[in-house]
């Protein structure tokens, strides 16, 4: 069966986030009433797999096989739908 | 529209056929509106007449395209109505004119190519195109900035060039501008100015090409027109200038997919287009430099194998204006099948197939037998591409889709498009007089000049660029640590070879007049590429203005081009290539004429450069060039928001004599380091010469007495009239360099200090001191 | 004694890698002929005809995902076995700015001989301005055994510029630093004009990195991982205004220990 | 008051993602069974508001005014927590 899985990786609590402090610097420029400000990257991913559970392991593999490099990043998945059925 | 003109002729492929034999003027003009054609009426008269059957919509859409602005400049190539008489093509009467009747033998190939191209060292040529991209800037400023950037450096790749380096020119409105007064849909300066400057780094240094020059412009009247300058530089073999495709060439695609992105107008022959402000999503082009990066290694191996006999970027007008140019220039025909074409979307109607400016992507034609080889280069850098179809001697441009024939049109006729004629009225503003009283504390006036946005240190930009890729940046945009900026950049492209290129620019969009404005930006390319040492220089012109049709923009244009004819054969420097990019007016006005002049020289020896930085305590420092009150249009005025007083116009006589002997001196080994004073004048050029060294720059302006119209030190030091130099000579060669100049307005003003600092004693003895840190602190905006 | 004229480099790339031919010219110019060669057509074995690998600066895949990180799975899933024998022979790797951010993300950086760590023990993460800096640094010589500096000194200082976004170098913990200091694995620190440790001072530590790191080796010294680009500033001609045009720049002393050390086999 | 919140923004639909197809072909290299991946880029902010649905225009906001570019971007916004409180 085919998963919608979404992985997003985000800096390590703690880890200074460049990218995120220039934008809260910029929204605050604009007049917005923002404190921090943090990043992250999503990877909506179309999976195979034979459940929800499987998907979910195979997403885990890949952010620590790939998309993310344990030294500064967290990651966390979530299995969005199935193919063919919504909820 | 009446019924029955537009008649759906076939399902699958969804095509239209468009019967213009019955359409009246109101009819044809709703056509061409309603298709997003561009064409007047004139031009869909001149169709209507031609054609004795229904034209299909990939047919209209081809006229569309190839009859743009953007594909064959109408207004520069068409009729122009002045009180004094019609003129024939402003290219070919007053750009062009000057390179035909200088002849400079140098002159490779101008004018023809995706590129100008001019002798270098022997056996090789330096190519050299700037483009614009305003609009998609203006619109998405990141992704269309760094296709602005992509599109150029395919112009080189497009007349098989290396390319070695790239170059930036960005106008926009002040970043400090309320958030309140902007129109609707027009962006903050500030989000398109950081997304601008992030596209232009991110494909030149994804691409590994160094930025190596540019100018960055801030004025209110950018905030509506943002304008994007995007120049390319490359280098190759003179004998690899390949373009001779042979009947039975097949016609090669490659590169990215072509999909619904740059597609302008909608369409008829499919109804079922989602409603999400489809036309604006197609206008977004999402850039993808890596596979530009190895479209370029494929080309360059396709070159260097000798693979293929002929090439073409694909830019405006997408597949239709590639193939059709490749087929017309020699004198042959083509069918296309658009079948073969790799898609990134389903759904798509052959004429969206046929106009897709999708972006990186090449045009070849390769002889049959040479085929397999090319696919073996392209699969090794992972490209995708396709054969089109085989050029023929029909003399005519088909395309097919799924066994229709969806277009089928005589060259000869797309490619004679009917002139366009534009009226011109003559537009000549006189100065105002200058209601100014001379600023006590000239210490004061100068801190505040040089922290001015227009003024003030590039290094936020120039950094954000990888400038010393390739490594072969001799002289760079930015000097040392606390560095200064230089006038040029000096490439050393070949590795057994000291001969340089030397990429400079010049752009003065604030002088009223734009008879001078023109003349000033093209002096100062000359002057910058001059002041590191660059000499023969050719140069490329890029107009962007407002609105064609309207009588004035028409009359400053014919002006600026008659500035440019004129000051071409004074400096005897020829235009090689160039672009124009019109029409550009926002809900807030029209953009304000803005010429850019690109310089590119040579330099023999790249190690004899010379840099602006002051380099040894007790060098002897001249001034070169008369200084007028000309400060119309200056930083100076500009930032106290004062309109009035003359502004500078050029000598070419003496201007030119100047830079030949500065080009002899540097050769001689005379000149440690140098300057061009420009945008805040003398003081500003002064300062920068301090900030970039280690020592200080003591002058007083009374040693140069005679060099100074103007009773007014602050006119003296603000002025920005054309033609000068601060240069500093080598300790023990400062008879010579006098030798050299005599007859020509040069005088010693001071020399270079121990001390870091700006000592400056003005004409009546005025004694004003600034130390480095203080002169650092305002021009870096701290 | 290795005759150097039987010696050869390879110098990798995949798309989005623009920097090998400056590497080549940097070299050949010392005499070592070398290959730039796509990583998809080696063939396996071929680069045991090597003494030097180099991993070359740009954007390899566009650097998307993360710098370096794409290029440093492929690597692994392509010639993990004939690079852990080429590293366990002892011959000399080089990563070079993305090169460096190839190595950490491959797991050969910092390491131990041939053994590849499973995931990346460091980390090239956004320099701390959040922007891409091109810019001309001051390198600190911090003594390395590593052939690669060779010829220098600890505490001298070269001048060599460096281009990326993503250069801020991060270890695994405090104590992965110490390790690394205590086992002389860090190569070149940032410095200031005066040789001392820019100890994080902008712009002299133009990225952030953690004690200044700016290169670093694996424990035998034959894999190098560098940010600043040395073949930028092997001629006199590339450092202009910052040395005699007509000399050599000081990226080439680098270089000349490559070759020195592949004499000396 | 102070909420949590998070605004996705992504490609547009019918736009090519480079950097997503770059992702999938790496994963599939890597032995994984992955179809079609989307990136997008997370911003988890602190916003002082009065309620959670001001937060969450404010938000909007500064999707339409920096962080998105409506023409080429969708945006979500989701509004996360209120300081002092989890749920
Ligand atoms: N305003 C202009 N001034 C000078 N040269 C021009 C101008 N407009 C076009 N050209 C020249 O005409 C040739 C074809 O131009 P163009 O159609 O813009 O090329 P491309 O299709 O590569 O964009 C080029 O050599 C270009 O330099
Ligand atoms: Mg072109």
């Amino acid at each position: 069966m085919r998963f919608l899985v979404k992985a997003e990786v985000s800096l390590k609590r703690g880890h200074f986030d460049p990218e995120g402090d220039v934008a809260a610097k910029s929204l605050k420029d604009l007049g917005f009433g923002v404190g921090t400000v943090r990043v992250s990257k999503g990877y909506t991913m179309e999976i195979d797999a034979r459940d929800a559970s499987e998907a979910k392991a195979l997403a885990e593999e890949m952010c620590r096989r790939l998309l993310a490099n344990p030294i500064k990043d967290d990651f966390r998945v979530e299995v969005l739908f199935i193919e063919g059925r919504t909820d | 529209m009446r019924e029955g003109l537009i008649r759906r002729v076939s399902e699958d492929p969804p095509v239209a056929a468009i019967d213009l034999r019955e359409a009246e003027d109101t009819d044809l003009l709703e056509i061409s509106n309603g298709m997003g054609l561009a064409l007047s009426l004139y031009e869909m008269r001149v169709i209507k007449e031609e054609f004795s059957r229904p034209l299909t919509d990939v047919e209209l859409q081809t006229f569309g395209q190839t009859w743009s602005e953007h594909c064959i400049h109408k207004t520069f190539r068409g009729l122009v109505e002045t009180d004094s008489g019609t003129v024939d093509s402003l290219l070919k009467s007053y750009i062009a004119k000057a390179t035909r009747e200088l002849a400079r033998p140098w002159c490779y190939s101008v004018f023809e190519d995706n590129a100008g191209l001019v002798d270098f060292d022997n056996g090789h040529v330096i190519a050299a195109k700037v483009e614009t991209h305003n609009h998609p800037s203006a619109i998405e400023p990141f992704g269309g900035a760094a296709t602005g950037v992509g599109g150029v450096i395919r112009d080189i790749l497009g007349v098989w060039g290396e390319p070695i380096a790239v170059s930036d020119v960005l106008c926009f409105g002040p970043l400090d501008t309320g958030y309140s007064g902007l129109a609707p849909g027009i962006k903050h300066p500030r989000y398109i100015y950081k997304g601008v400057v992030a596209g232009v780094g991110s494909y030149g240094n994804n691409m590994g090409i160094p930025n190596v020059n540019g100018a960055v412009l801030f004025d209110s009247n950018y905030i509506g027109n943002v304008v994007v300058y995007c120049g390319c530089f490359g280098i190759l073999p003179k004998d690899r200038y390949v373009r001779q495709t042979k009947e039975g060439d097949l016609a090669v695609l490659v590169g990215g997919r072509t999909g619904r992105d740059g597609i302008h107008g909608v369409t008829f022959a499919s109804t079922d287009l989602p409603e999400d402000s489809e036309g604006l999503r197609s206008a977004v082009q999402i850039p993808n430099p890596l596979v530009e990066e190895r479209l370029r290694r494929a080309v360059i191996r396709i070159r260097d194998e000798c693979l293929a006999s002929g090439i073409t970027d694909l830019g405006g007008g997408g597949i239709s204006c590639a193939t059709g140019e490749m087929a017309s220039r020699s004198g042959l025909g083509l069918t296309v099948e658009l079948d073969a074409v790799e898609l990134k979307e389903t759904g798509m109607a052959p004429w969206e197939i046929w106009v897709s400016e999708s972006q990186e992507r090449m045009l070849f034609s390769v002889p049959a037998k040479n085929l397999e080889r090319v696919a073996r280069i392209f699969e090794g850098e992972e490209l995708e591409w396709c054969a089109l179809g085989k050029f023929n001697p029909t003399k005519r441009l088909r395309a097919t889709y799924k066994g229709v024939t969806v277009c089928d049109l005589g060259l000869d006729f797309l490619y004679s498009p009917p002139k366009l004629k534009r009226k011109a009225k003559r537009v000549e503003p006189s100065p105002l007089p200058l209601y100014l009283k001379e600023p006590e504390d000239l210490s004061s006036e100068l801190l505040a000049l040089l922290a001015d946005p227009n003024v003030r240190s590039r290094e936020g930009v120039v950094r954000a660029y990888d400038h010393e890729v390739r490594g072969a940046t001799v002289v760079k945009p930015i000097q040392g640590q606390s560095g200064s900026h230089n006038d040029a950049a000096v490439i050393k492209p070949l590795k057994d070879s000291w001969m340089g290129a030397v990429i400079s620019c010049g752009i003065n969009p604030f002088y009223p007049d734009p008879y001078w404005m023109a003349a000033c930006s093209l002096e100062e390319a000359l002057r910058n590429n001059t002041a590191v040492g660059g000499r023969r220089v050719a140069i490329l012109d890029n107009f962007v203005w407002g609105n064609p049709e309207k009588e004035d923009r028409m009359g400053s244009l014919l002006r600026a081009c008659e500035a440019c004819y004129d000051f071409a054969k004074a400096f005897g420097t020829p235009f090689i290539s160039g672009k124009d990019s019109l029409y550009n007016e926002s809900p807030m006005g029209p953009v304000r004429p803005t010429l850019l002049i690109t310089g590119v020289g040579i330099i023999p020896d790249v190690r004899k450069a010379v840099t602006s930085d002051l380099k040894a305590a007790g060098d002897p420092v001249y001034q070169i060039g008369i200084t007028k009150e000309e400060v119309c249009g200056s930083a100076y005025l500009r930032s106290k928001g004062i309109e009035g007083g003359d502004w500078p116009r050029v000598e070419a006589s003496v201007s030119r004599k100047i830079m030949e002997t500065l080009t002899a001196t540097i050769d001689a080994g005379f000149v440690a380091a140098c300057h061009d004073l420009s945008e805040g004048g003398l003081g500003v050029a002064a300062s920068e010469m301090v900030i970039g060294a280690r020592p200080g720059l003591g002058m007083s302006l009374d040693l140069g007495r005679g060099l100074f119209l103007t009773g007014r030190d602050d006119l003296a030091i603000f002025s920005e009239s054309a033609g000068r130099f601060l240069v500093e000579v080598r300790a023990g060669h400062a008879g010579e360099f006098e030798e050299a100049f005599r007859g020509l307005p040069v005088s010693c003003v001071g020399e270079v200090l121990k001390e870091g600092a700006l000592r400056l004693s003005g004409l009546k003895g005025k004694e004003l001191t600034i130390e480095r840190a203080d002169l650092t602190r305002a021009w870096r905006g701290e | 004694m290795m005759d150097l004229r039987k010696a050869k480099a390879c110098i990798l790339r995949v798309g989005g890698t623009n920097c090998d031919a400056e590497v080549k010219a940097a070299l050949e110019d010392l005499g070592l002929r070398s290959d730039i060669l796509h990583m998809d057509w080696l063939e396996k074995g071929k680069l045991s005809e090597y003494q030097l690998l180099v991993f070359p600066g740009g954007f390899s895949y566009g650097d998307y995902v993360r710098a370096g990180a794409v290029w440093g799975k492929k690597v692994l899933t392509k010639m993990r076995r004939d690079l852990e024998r080429f590293v366990e022979d002892g011959r000399l790797v080089m990563g070079i700015c993305n090169g460096f951010q190839v190595l950490v993300e491959a797991g050969m950086l910092p390491g131990d001989g041939g053994q590849f760590s499973p995931t990346p023990r460091a980390v090239l993460a956004n320099n701390s301005s959040a922007r891409y800096e091109c810019r001309w640094v001051f390198l600190r010589g911090e003594g390395s055994h590593a052939p690669f500096a060779r010829r220098i000194g600890k505490g001298e200082v070269l001048r060599v510029p460096i281009g990326h976004g993503e250069g801020r170098f991060l270890a695994e913990s405090e104590e992965a630093v110490h390790e690394l200091i205590r086992s002389n694995r860090i190569v070149f620190r940032y410095a200031r004009p005066s040789g001392e440790p820019a100890e994080g001072a902008y712009p002299f530590n133009p990225n952030g990195s953690v004690h200044d790191i700016a290169a670093i080796c694996n424990r035998e010294g034959n894999v190098i991982g560098m940010m600043p680009h040395p073949e930028r500033a092997f001629f006199g001609w590339q450092a202009f205004g910052y040395g005699d045009p007509h000399r050599y720049g000081d990226g080439r002393k680098i270089f000349e220990g490559i070759v020195d050390h592949i004499r000396s086999l």
